[in-house]
């Protein structure tokens, strides 16, 4: 599969390789590469940076979603534990994963910690990492405890890869990622701007396939994109203006989203893919190249459910957020037994009552396949605020 | 300018209602829903306008609502259910601002403005279902019929309550009941009073204060209406037909729109 | 199967811990009421209690409100209030009964909870702790402290930069309880406190092995927790060390005697997951007709892990108080690690099968244990029942399913060991 | 000749089951539950009782097995229905090592160890509750019968992807498909694949040791058969009489234990196995 990048459709390129379950892009990358390694990164922030560094492919692992039938992974986590879990240890029971090298895992939450420890002792040839990222960010000392950690991490790429990931290459890594971020930016800019032009299921489409392939080879796409967008010509039609939270970890299918937007929104902002799109700004590419990851994961990453972060007030950050975007309403998209983000909403509810912006829960899992209910909802709350 | 007809395509019933200029109800009816929609609402609509003795021409403008609203070509607009049963509700008691609708499959809590609008609107949770079905489910492991258990819990002594929060083994639940001897009106006491407890608690999370209309297929059932009265501790009021409600709702907001159609300038 | 035999454990430590727990909770209705002693929230799984102690601060622990109220089975209504504010029906019950209780005024039955001066967030292995105590920071605007325990990734134990960490959060942390009481760290007092929580520990750790003996002397599940509420509010304390002292002897003598809490002990178990606190009693019941007794419980080990070896040193607090909560605790501890202290525990004290009580509010516990059925049944040979429900909302119990699992479980196990009579283990 | 009963007390119907000694069906019956269940079970012992001609009084052992086993009061002993069915399976097929029983409740996987007794078992779990209910409200929501949609859903081309294994959502699901036009033949083939995959992914906690035996009401069902088939990929046992698995079951355990109350009397055929199915 070529990846042509002149006028040729960028999205239906995207969009095969996101909707493939079984990862071929990076499959053909290591046929290609036969001595070097892939790295799976589970949700939500993986220093993917330091993987990349060590010649090593680092692809974001998301489960099955709706492609994958559970038949072996739901006799070893309960019913009440979230799909996405499920979904990622049946990849790999079904050796769906087999091109896997390493395994990146971190505390989003317990069960996903514990699928760590399920990983380690049903698949003995992955090497599985857990990275304890700090949650006292207030505490002078979490700068220094995360460079150790993050230095751990190197030792670990580095042994996996069989070479260096020495600072040179690492500020390398660094760099190419500050420019895939900065143009991801720019995407979300335009998703603002000019809602009509560009829509969160392709938006989606576009992002996710950079997790799963090469960064050097999606860049150029992204940036075709970015010259495409502009110049499409659509209609801006009467919706209301909304920002998606709470689906930073398990993913809503595109066929939800898409379903959401034709019930009347345009999704100006989210937080899908929100750990490959973790920095606010550019990771200083000179100094210690791991010091600087790892103060800019303390004081310039994004605000996100699963790093306590006390020094700023959890759901004024929302609000402010929604305020700047000129968001109508804040829209809660929730995945079925998902711990933090429902925390989060009983938090953000309250915030957003007192400060009078409309705001609905809409629960999903990734292996949906029948979305009326979805979108009866979500068209009730779209008709309650344009016949208002 | 003709009648205006609301169609709903509720999971088990389809209904149609229509409306004059006026907002007089002209006539209803009632048809078991099938899997071909469109005849479905064709034959509610032809039903209805047979009882009013009107031909096919009488109607000029069609509001589908329910979960088969998309899959009527004829219609021209379609409105989701909980819209139309807040619109309904408050055109029926024009005081109340809190509209209880449980239907075959989910029970919702809706808070209105004085013209009907829909302010805030809370679903029951997937694990939490409880609705029509339920209690359809329970009618047939009781041997009863769906009109006897509205009536059954009327003469509860001691209604048994069901703690699960899960629907199917709520369902466990009730046939241990039984093999304990727990009285066929006990049980159904203790259903009813536990679906009334769900209702409180989504009406608690739109803010509950004051009356609430109850509608939907459920609301025909007086030991429904008697358990939510206790449970509620607030004024319960249900419409004379209360599983038309959605489909009044749909006729009234299609009369707005095909006069907001007619003269845009002041809709 | 007749009914089940009347099992009310003769011993005098329920009636002397009803007394101790009534005094810690009238002690917090006081400074509920008066507003002094300052009250610090903290959790239970491996705590600096000794520290809060040191300033004379008053420990609360939301988890054992919680359950408490679970116990006197009024939990529902606390838990009905949570999701009315907007709490899932799939959030951690503790937390919402916590939550209720706090907009219900803070008055439980069995005392009034006090607002904090520090909500100490203890990250020790549940990330749940993370987002309740930044929830009760929102509430309250109290001041919070989120002390952050790396969680064990190399089996041998911490790292030096994680102790390193560790430690230098306890410094920052004395500085604020500093700023919050006036008062200085008196060090001398906070070894005499680590000197009476390393005494209080070996007793609990020895009464743990007790339960190797057979017939077991107390059930290390259902009996172990009435001494876990003294372990966890009054270690450290004078009056915690004597109610072990006062345990230990007693469980001992019964060892003597060859007492258990059975009138015939048929079958040994090892227990994981939280009890349904709402159902304690019931859920007991379905055991004891079958003569079955737990003789090691993983619960009983959140709060640390005394039977393995530790003790906190008096002549280094900070570092001992930060192993406890960096290693030797359960829930700092991987899966894998779980796995094998169960299997240490059905080896070592000659247990005949494994219950996993699977528990829907407590992932940590929870989320792969059907992974753990299956090294232990497929791999172990070890014989291995897993049951649901929950261990505060009682609208997860349901007692006939419950019940149809036990028996059958039970009953199978009795078959194997009537066919096996003539090999002996 | 000696006699004893199995009376099996399900959630939705009851069965009972005479034996002689030579484990001969003598007599058997099948009643709705209905909402008492004591009286069911003496409905269903007595009518049996009078198909095999004989009085109470000679039957020696009787065992109450199912959900409502404690309320046969008139029975020796009460044996849970996972012991029953998987003595019922080896009685009938004596190399099963693995038992799949789906009932109207629950549905179990059952390992058969060396001396046929019970090594392990499973059932499903909360979410999945119900597979029988689950048949039920399919053909319920699509006004079927439940007869008809085991041959239905054969005839299922390309079935439906049903996620949800929750017998509330399974109705809204179906609705929605309805709506999208989809055939009733593929619904049906979508729902039974989505129980197979459940089941099997339970069963497979236990091992699917061959042989395999396939028990409980819903085993009458050939789409479930033909379902549980194709994932598995190989054949399975299937008895005639398994809807009458737990009574039969229960009857066989009643035999031993009437053997071990008498001076031992001589038996037929060892262990006077059937070809069933």
């Amino acid at each position: 599969m070529t990846l042509a990048t002149e006028r040729a459709d960028v999205f239906a390129q995207c969009r095969a390789i996101v909707e493939d379950p079984f990862l071929s892009a990076a499959r053909q990358w290591k046929d290609k590469h036969p001595s070097a390694g892939v790295v799976g990164c589970y949700p939500v922030y993986s220093p993917f940076e330091l993987v990349h560094a060590a010649g090593l492919l680092p692809v974001g692992i998301i489960g099955g979603g709706n492609r994958v039938e559970i038949a072996h992974a739901d006799a070893r986590f309960q019913s009440f534990i979230c799909s996405i879990v499920k979904s990622t240890l049946e990849l790999g029971l079904t050796n769906c994963l087999d091109l896997l090298d390493g395994m990146l895992f971190h505390s989003i939450c317990d069960p996903a910690r514990n699928l760590a420890s399920v990983f380690v002792r049903n698949f003995p040839h992955l090497r599985v990492e857990y990275v304890h990222f700090p949650q006292n960010l207030a505490s002078p000392h979490a700068t220094a405890y995360l460079t150790a950690e993050l230095r751990r991490i190197r030792a670990v790429v580095q042994e996996l890869a069989g070479r260096p990931a020495d600072d040179a290459a690492l500020r390398n890594s660094i760099a190419l990622y500050n420019r895939w971020r900065r143009n991801v930016r720019a995407l979300y800019d335009l998703r603002r701007t000019a809602p009509e032009r560009l829509s969160a299921a392709a938006s989606y489409a576009l992002v996710q396939a950079g997790t799963l392939m090469p960064v050097e080879e999606h860049l150029p796409l992204l940036e075709e994109a970015l010259v495409q967008i502009p110049a499409r010509s659509a209609k801006r039609q009467d919706r209301i203006r909304v920002l998606v939270e709470g689906a930073f970890c398990e993913q809503p299918p595109l066929e939800l989203i898409a379903c959401i937007e034709e019930a009347g929104c345009y999704l100006l902002d989210d937080d899908f893919l929100l750990g490959w799109r973790w920095f606010t700004g550019d990771v200083p590419e000179d100094g210690d190249p791991v010091e600087a990851l790892a103060t800019s994961y303390i004081d310039r990453s994004v605000y996100c459910g699963t790093k306590h972060d006390v020094r700023e007030s959890k759901a004024g950050h929302l609000i402010q957020r929604a305020q700047a975007l000129g968001a109508d309403a804040v829209i809660f998209l929730c995945a079925k037994f998902c711990e933090p983000a429902l925390f989060d909403y009983a938090l953000y509810r309250r915030a957003l009552e007192e400060a009078g912006i409309p705001h609905l829960l809409v629960e999903f899992e990734e292996k949906m396949w029948i979305f009326d209910r979805v979108r009866g909802e979500v068209e009730t709350f779209v008709e309650s605020m344009l016949f208002r | 300018m003709g009648l205006v007809a609301g169609v709903d395509l509720g999971s088990r019933f389809t209904k149609a209602v229509l409306l004059d200029e006026q907002r007089d109800v002209v006539a209803r009816a009632s048809v078991r829903t099938r899997p071909d929609f469109p005849a479905v609402a064709r034959e509610a609509l032809t039903r209805a306008l047979s009882a009013a003795g009107l031909a096919d021409g009488a109607v000029s403008y069609i509001a589908t609502t329910g979960f088969g609203r998309h899959n009527v070509p004829f219609r021209d607009i379609q409105i989701t259910d909980i819209t139309c049963a807040a619109h309904g509700a408050v055109f029926l008691f024009p005081a109340t601002r809190f509209v209880l609708e449980i239907g075959f499959q989910s029970t919702r809590a809706i808070r209105v403005t004085e013209d009907g609008h829909v302010a805030e609107f809370a679903t029951n949770d997937k694990c939490a279902a409880g609705a029509g079905g339920f209690l359809e489910r329970a009618a047939r492991y009781l041997e009863v019929s769906l009109e006897e258990l509205g009536r059954l819990s009327l003469h509860a002594g001691a209604p048994q309550s069901i703690s699960s929060i899960c629907a199917v083994l709520a369902e466990t639940e009730i046939i241990n009941h039984l093999t304990e001897g727990v009285s066929t009106e006990d049980i159904v006491g203790g259903i009813h009073r536990s679906l009334a407890g769900r209702a409180l608690a989504l009406l608690r999370r739109v803010k509950l204060a004051g009356d609430v209309a109850f509608v939907g297929g459920v609301a025909v059932q007086a030991g429904m209406v008697q358990a939510l009265e206790q449970t509620l501790g607030a004024g319960v009021r249900v419409p004379e037909s209360p599983e038309f409600v959605p489909a009044l709702g749909a006729a009234l907001l299609g009369l707005r729109r095909r006069a907001a159609v007619a003269s845009p300038a002041n809709a | 199967m007749t009914d089940p035999p009347k099992t009310s454990y003769q011993g005098r430590i329920h009636l002397l811990q009803k007394q101790l727990m009534g005094r810690y909770f009238d002690a917090l209705t006081q400074a509920a009421a008066e507003g002094s002693p300052p009250a610090a929230y903290m959790l239970i799984s491996g705590n600096p209690v000794e520290l809060v102690r040191a300033f004379g601060m008053l420990p609360v622990y939301p988890e054992v409100n919680a359950l408490q109220i679970a116990v006197k089975k009024q939990a529902l209504p606390y838990i009905l209030k949570a999701e009315e504010l907007g709490y899932s029906v799939d959030n951690c019950a503790y937390v919402k009964a916590d939550v209720g209780l706090f907009f219900s005024g803070r008055a439980a039955p069995f005392g009034t909870i006090p607002e904090p001066s520090l909500i100490l967030c203890n990250y020790v292995g549940c990330n749940v702790y993370l987002n309740w105590f930044e929830h009760l920071r929102e509430y309250t605007q109290a001041e919070i402290f989120t002390l952050d325990i790396p969680f064990v990734r190399d089996p041998a134990g911490p790292r030096p930069e994680d102790v390193e960490y560790v430690i230098a959060q306890l410094h920052e942390l004395i500085a604020v309880c500093e700023r919050l009481t006036g008062r200085r760290l008196d060090w001398e007092y906070l070894r005499h406190i680590c000197a009476l929580s390393a005494r209080t520990g070996e007793l609990w750790a020895q009464i743990k092995h007790l339960t190797k003996h057979v017939p077991c002397p107390l059930d290390a599940y259902f009996d172990a927790v009435t001494l876990m509420g003294p372990l966890y509010c009054l270690r450290g304390t004078e009056e915690g060390l004597q109610f072990f002292e006062e345990a230990y002897r007693e469980v001992q003598e019964r060892t003597e005697l060859g007492l258990g809490p059975l009138p015939e002990e048929r079958f040994r178990f090892v227990i994981e997951g939280p009890p349904p606190w709402p159902y304690l009693r019931a859920f007991r019941d379905l055991f004891s007709r079958w003569g079955a007794v737990a003789v090691a419980s993983t619960y009983s080990t959140v709060g640390g892990l005394w039977e393995f070896g530790f003790a906190h040193d008096p002549q280094r607090p900070l570092e001992s108080i930060a192993m406890h909560m960096l290693f030797w605790n359960l829930t700092n501890r991987d899966l894998l690690r779980r796995y094998a202290q169960i299997r240490r525990y059905v080896e070592e004290w000659n247990a005949d099968a494994l219950v996993i009580h699977s528990v829907k509010s407590c992932r940590l516990f929870s989320a792969g244990q059907g992974d753990m059925r299956e090294y232990f049944t497929r791999d172990l040979g070890v014989p291995t029942l897993l049951v649901e429900s929950d261990l505060e909302d009682p609208r997860y119990f349901s007692e006939a399913q419950m019940r149809n699992r036990i028996d059958a479980f039970f009953e199978a196990l009795e078959h194997r060991k009537l066919t096996a009579v003539e090999a002996p283990r | 000749m000696r006699y004893v009963a199995g009376v099996d007390v399900g959630s939705t119907q009851t069965k009972a089951v005479i034996l002689d000694d030579e484990r001969g069906i003598v007599g058997r019956s099948l009643v709705d539950t209905g909402a008492n269940i004591g009286r069911a079970a003496e409905r269903g012992f007595g009518e049996a009782l009078r198909e095999a001609g004989l009085d109470r009084e000679e039957i020696v052992y009787v065992i109450g097995t199912g959900y409502g086993r404690f309320k046969v009061t008139f029975g020796d002993a009460q044996v849970t229905e996972i012991t029953c069915h998987a003595k019922g399976a080896i009685s009938f097929f004596p190399a099963t090592r693995t038992v799949i029983d789906m009932g109207g409740q629950d549905a179990k996987g059952i390992k058969i160890g060396p001396h046929g007794e019970v090594a392990d078992f499973v059932m499903n779990d909360k979410c999945a509750a119900g597979t029988g209910r689950f048949l039920a409200n399919a053909a319920d929501v699509l006004g079927l019968s439940l007869d008809t949609i085991g041959p239905l859903s054969r005839q299922g081309r390309n079935p439906v992807r049903l996620s949800t294994v929750c017998t509330v959502f399974v109705e809204s699901d179906i609705m929605a498909y309805l709506a999208q036009g989809k055939r009733v033949e593929d619904i049906l083939a979508g729902v039974h694949s989505a129980i197979a995959a459940r089941t099997i992914s339970l069963v497979r906690r236990v091992g699917l040791e061959q042989e395999i035996t396939f028990t409980g009401g819903v085993s009458r069902n050939v789409g479930m058969v033909r379902a549980l088939e194709e994932k598995l990929g190989h054949p399975l046992n299937v008895c005639a009489e398994a809807h009458y698995m737990g009574a039969l079951g229960a009857a066989f355990l009643a035999l031993e234990r009437a053997e071990h109350m008498v001076a031992p009397i001589s038996l037929g055929g060892s262990n006077g196995t059937r070809r069933g199915g």
